[in-house]
């Protein structure tokens, strides 16, 4: 079983490295910032599988605060960067 | 006095300030100056006895939260802390009494001025802390509360040279820190211990050990800005105000000189080789003579002053290849005392020198409105004071007798001549030559007749009084050598020579 | 020690190494971020790897929480011309994006021959620091001395003994360092002061019923880790983060809260965490003890009351952090903000 | 092949790159705020070797000490952080530099 | 045991194959509107399949709870973090194109 949760973590692992490229290619910010976001919920999914493979508790405990944690970067980014920038084209919506 | 009380003046040595600087941020600002120069005394005081307890009952050690070493953090103080620790307390006392009158001053007190108490009060903490600490992850600590308020204090005008000047010397405090605490994590791993005397117990020959310490001495002489790593230092040190720059340049590299010192002779000793002892000289070689050059060549005398701090942090290198040496027997090397007691000396020296020139040229830059050297033009006629405080000041720092510094640069150069490192004295009257010309350049503007009266800003009396006493203690230490060896005698593991690791040296 | 396990260990190492090379050579500052972030979340699997949750908690808060949104909001003030705009024509924020580019002109990091001599540099550092970390004896370390007063220490948790009873002055003093980090960005800011976000517009129905819903989820787990950092990782930093994420949510969704509470609040509110650990270790000097020594039977108490009080006043400090460098009349600045009105001020 | 090597000297060796990227990073780069992420790099290298030699011999728990050094080093490493990014921010705002080389 | 074990691995693997879904959906899809529809998928589907092939594993009651919270806090997040970022590229993109997109 162990060998299993090893390989899905090693698995998600190299899934979210391939999606960074995004991050390389943008175009835009906004699409930069969705990788991470994906990158922070595979990461949660990688801490949990590691949490039952190496039986350590704690580990639930770091995924839940990245869990609490996931959204202020991108509520950051939008409110304070997007909405100022967006008002050019407050028409559009 | 027991000696679990006098051993609680240690702890007490870093409480006060701290606590002098909380009660000063949560007062209102027009009593904060007063709270602080009340805490400065009291840390004067404290400082005073601790020196007195070290010179009467040898070393002291201070378990915090009474675990002690290994698992936890001793404070100790013996002889050579207590030198840097008084040096620290009179300088401190005074910049502190000088602040007050400056920061009233309407054209000084902007930005964030009422900042400068807590700050400084912090700063000094974790400059005792320097001396004090026995811990080398401590030490990184306190490094770091070192740097960020001695950056804090540095940008307090707001201004954006100041500020450009801050955030230089922010990064390079923090790449640093870091390459000391990336020594410390392989020390840690070597030897499993950071207490200084444990760590000197397992210190052994071999790689790890060699790259740990270069590491950790590569940091610190970034922090100590040694010639080619002090970018920093004169933009910082020049954009600050007068007594934050007398702070920067009188003390805070003195703690990170201070802590290359104790590494050098009392943990690393085993395996500090001849070759890096001279290398260390060829860079405070270097650092004088560059300098010393550079200072000579500034206009504005802010920059010129800093840039003597780089010139005298050269001097106090030469000790590192006079005492890494070869030798057979302790009665052959009667060179090592002098050259101890000569780096030594050139620190405490330049410490009250470099602090009474600064606050004797804010005292100019106050009265004139500019620190160009050209503005200061007869001005001995009206500050008749404060360009009596420059010369004191200037007299130690080019060494001639009787003051502090001729004794430190006397003492290098018979250690350079009797050890037979001869390379080293024409770098020594060469930096000295250097600095009589800047010194010399200041004092002839001043005392030029002229013909016309110039308008001055009246400087409260206290600033000038302020500046000729740390400039008069800069001489005065000069005659003071006996009382000064007997305190850095105490529990000298100290004048014993460091024996260099002979197999490098084949 | 596995096949499996040495595969996950050494694509996380790879995957960190590129991360942070592809952070420092990124030429956009918006990519060097979302690396930057990535990298501190693949730190953190690589603390969990390590057998340390007390650091990898600390990486996800500080890194997801903090740190992130920091840089998130210094990239915004970047990617805006300077309002003085004085002497020289800033970086152009790229026409599709409001990304900025990091000096195309003089591409730094990339340029050949510095890349050549610093690479070169670099793989000789390189070889030097990993031959010496190998030379490193394997084995050691002070396991066995904190087991062995572990049980005096008054908590059960050894990460939090050391933090809070055998090293408690470092402790101490990094609750100071977060002190000092608020006067220095004080003197940074020229003290104009506290005041409303650049956005104050009301946030959306998602946002105000996300931020009903998970502020009081961050506070509970504030609280939680507090709790729980006597027994298991856990602890007062890492609460006080999550405390600091409550008010940069809350102020991010135009809740004001810095520029409503009193100034003597703020003052204390920063050296709060600060000062109570002074008070104890004063108290322990006055009873004849050496300076942060608990008397041993109510160490557990004294424990818990300093770790909420630091918890507490991280949280407010590392708020202070952000809302300070958020506030609207930071952006107003030009030469003469050393001038402003001093009642605003909060640092009198 | 590699059936000697422990996860800790694994990470221990990519702290000592890391250290050396960071350092590159912190004199190559222009820009304040990626000099401030590089001195980011720089310290969570050192915390890196720091937590893998705490996990050299496991015995009932993993050496406490590192792990409490490296937490009150990310405490301090963030403060720094926040503080220069605080400079670097109030510098671009009064003069519209953002690189310390006088032409940006 | 085993046949726990094995409603575990086929959670898991579901769950892996919505992230794999997720990343070429990021990597290959013409633009951010259909990218964040790729990413949501992921988000909440993957982790919530990997949470439920876990949750067979978990032995106290606690722990199932605080997994089945982590995957609704990440869910909320998801779909906040979604419509947020959505709305952000929608009024920044100019107007020909959003209806383009948008039809």
């Amino acid at each position: 079983m162990n060998s299993f949760y090893m390989a899905l973590s090693i698995f998600l692992l190299l899934n979210i490295a391939a999606a960074l490229v995004r991050v390389i290619r943008g175009p835009t910010a906004a699409d930069r910032l969705m990788t991470a976001q994906l990158f922070g919920t595979t990461g949660m999914a990688i801490l949990l599988v590691l949490a039952e493979a190496m039986d350590e508790p704690a580990l639930r405990d770091v995924t839940f605060v990245f869990a609490v944690l996931a959204i202020l970067i991108v509520i950051c980014f939008v409110r304070t960067a997007g909405e100022a920038d967006a008002s050019r084209n407050t028409d559009a919506s | 006095m027991n000696a679990a009380a006098s051993s609680a003046l240690l702890a007490v040595l870093i409480a006060a300030p701290v606590t002098g600087a909380l009660i000063a941020f949560l007062l209102p600002v027009r009593l904060r100056a007063t709270a602080g120069i009340l805490t400065a005394a009291a840390t004067t005081a404290a400082t005073a006895a601790t020196a007195w307890r070290v010179a009467a009952d040898g070393a002291h050690r201070h378990a915090l939260g009474g675990w002690g070493a290994p698992l936890g953090i001793d404070l100790y103080a013996d002889g050579l802390s207590c030198v840097f620790l008084l040096m620290t307390g009179i300088v401190g006392l005074f910049v502190s009494v000088y602040a007050k009158p400056f920061f009233a001053q309407p054209e000084e007190n902007k930005g964030a001025t009422e900042l400068f108490w807590p700050l400084w009060l912090i700063l000094w903490a974790s400059l005792n802390g320097m001396f004090l600490s026995a811990d080398l992850f401590n030490l990184y600590v306190m490094l770091e509360v070192m740097g960020l308020s001695a950056v804090a204090l540095a940008v307090l005008s707001g201004r954006p040279p100041a500020l450009v000047a801050g955030l230089r010397y922010l990064l390079a405090a923090i790449a640093g820190s870091m390459a000391y605490l990336m020594g410390v994590a392989m020390i840690y791993g070597a030897v499993s211990a950071l207490d200084l005397q444990i760590v000197a117990a397992g210190i052994e020959q071999g790689r790890s050990f060699r790259v740990a310490f270069s590491l950790i001495l590569v940091g610190l002489l970034v922090k100590t800005a040694v010639f080619p790593l002090h970018f920093w230092l004169p933009g910082a040190h020049s954009t600050a105000q007068a007594p934050v720059s007398a702070i920067l340049s009188a003390l805070v590299v003195k703690a990170s000189f201070y802590l290359i010192l104790r590494l050098w002779v009392d943990v690393f000793d085993g395996s500090v080789t001849v070759a890096a002892g001279q290398a260390l000289g060829a860079l405070g070689a270097a650092a004088i003579i560059w300098g010393s050059y550079q200072a000579l060549r500034q206009r504005r005398l802010k920059l010129m002053v800093a840039h003597s701090t780089v010139g005298q942090i050269g001097y106090m290198f030469l000790l590192f290849p006079l005492i890494t040496v070869v030798y057979q027997d302790v009665a052959e090397a009667p060179w090592l005392a002098h050259a101890w007691t000569g780096g030594v000396y050139q620190a405490i020296a330049h410490g009250f020198a470099k602090a009474a020139m600064f606050l004797a040229v804010g005292v100019f830059a106050m009265a004139v409105g500019s620190d160009d050297r050209d503005s200061t033009v007869g001005l001995v006629g009206q500050l008749p004071m404060t360009t009596f405080a420059l010369a004191l000041a200037g007299v130690s720092l080019i060494g001639l007798p009787p003051s502090g510094g001729f004794v430190a640069k006397w003492m290098l150069l018979k250690a350079a001549f009797t050890s037979g490192q001869w390379w080293w004295a024409p770098v020594i009257l060469l930096g000295s030559f250097l600095t009589a010309g800047y010194v010399f350049m200041v004092l002839r503007q001043a005392f030029a007749p002229t013909s016309h009266k110039i308008k001055l800003k009246p400087v409260p009396r206290t600033m000038e009084v302020t500046a000729l006493v740390l400039g008069a203690a800069a001489i005065i230490i000069g005659f003071r050598a006996e009382e000064f060896l007997l305190l850095l005698d105490v529990e000298a593991a100290f004048q014993e020579p460091v024996e260099p690791h002979r197999a490098n040296d084949r | 020690m596995t096949l499996l396990d040495q595969v996950f260990d050494i694509v996380v190492c790879l995957l960190l190494l590129v991360l942070a090379w592809r952070t420092l050579s990124a030429t956009h500052l918006y990519q060097s971020a979302i690396f930057f972030i990535a990298f501190g979340l693949t730190m953190a699997l690589a603390w969990v790897r390590l057998a340390a949750p007390d650091v990898a908690l600390a990486e996800a808060a500080i890194g997801a929480g903090l740190l992130g949104v920091l840089l998130v909001d210094s990239l915004r003030v970047f990617a805006r011309p300077p309002e003085t705009g004085r002497d020289s024509e800033p970086n152009k924020p790229e026409s599709r994006d409001n990304d900025v580019t990091t000096s195309r002109r003089r591409p730094q990091f990339n340029s050949a021959v510095a890349s050549v001599t610093a690479g070169a540099g670099c793989l000789f550092l390189a070889y030097v620091l990993v031959a010496a970390i190998h030379d490193l004896p394997d084995g050691g370390g002070l396991t066995a001395q904190a087991a062995e007063n572990l049980s005096r220490s008054g908590v059960e948790h050894p990460v939090t003994a050391v933090l809070l009873n055998f090293r408690g002055f470092d402790t101490w003093l990094e609750v100071g360092v977060l002190f000092l980090a608020m006067l220095g960005i004080f003197c940074a800011g020229g003290l104009v002061g506290f005041s409303e976000t650049e956005n104050p517009d009301p946030p959306g129905p998602l946002l105000s019923w996300l931020i009903r819903g998970l502020a009081p989820v961050m506070i509970l787990t504030a609280a939680y880790l507090l709790w729980l950092g006597k027994l298991a990782p856990g602890g007062a930093f890492q609460a006080g983060i999550l405390l600091a994420a409550v008010g940069i949510l809350l102020r991010l969704a135009g809740i004001p809260l810095m520029d409503r509470v009193p100034r003597t609040v703020i003052k204390l509110g920063l050296t709060f965490g600060f000062g109570t650990f002074l008070v104890f270790g004063i108290i322990a000097l006055l009873a004849d003890k050496a300076f942060l020594e608990y008397p041993s039977e109510w160490a557990g108490e004294v424990i818990l009351l300093v770790e909420a009080a630091a918890a507490i006043s991280i949280g407010f400090t590392a708020f202070a952090f952000f809302a300070y460098l958020n506030s609207r009349d930071q952006s107003t600045g030009n030469g003469d903000t050393a001038g402003q009105p001093r009642e605003t001020n909060p640092s009198q | 092949m590699i059936a000697e090597i422990e996860s800790h000297q694994i990470y221990a060796g990519t702290a000592g790159i890391l250290f050396c990227l960071g350092l590159a990073g912190l004199f190559m780069c222009g820009h304040f705020l990626k000099k401030i992420i590089a001195t980011k790099i720089l310290g969570t290298s050192v915390f890196l070797l720091l937590v893998s030699l705490a996990n050299r011999n496991q015995m009932e728990f993993a050496d406490p000490v590192p792990h409490a050094m490296v937490i009150t080093g990310i405490v301090v490493a963030v403060s720094a952080s926040a503080f220069a990014l605080a400079l670097a921010r109030r510098i671009w705002k009064e003069t519209g530099r953002s690189t310390f080389e006088d032409n940006p | 045991m085993s046949f726990v074990n094995a409603f575990t691995i086929i959670f898991c693997l579901a769950g892996a194959v919505f992230f794999l879904a997720g990343t070429v959906g990021l990597l290959r899809f013409p633009d951010i509107f259909s990218r964040l529809h790729a990413l949501t998928k992921a988000d909440n589907l993957g982790l919530g399949l990997i949470v439920i092939g876990l949750l067979f594993q978990v032995d106290s009651f606690s722990t199932g709870l605080k997994m089945l919270f982590i995957w609704s806090l990440a869910l909320a997040a998801g779909s906040n973090a979604c419509y947020a970022i959505g709305r952000y590229a929608f009024l920044r993109t100019p107007r020909e194109k959003t209806r383009e997109a948008s039809e």
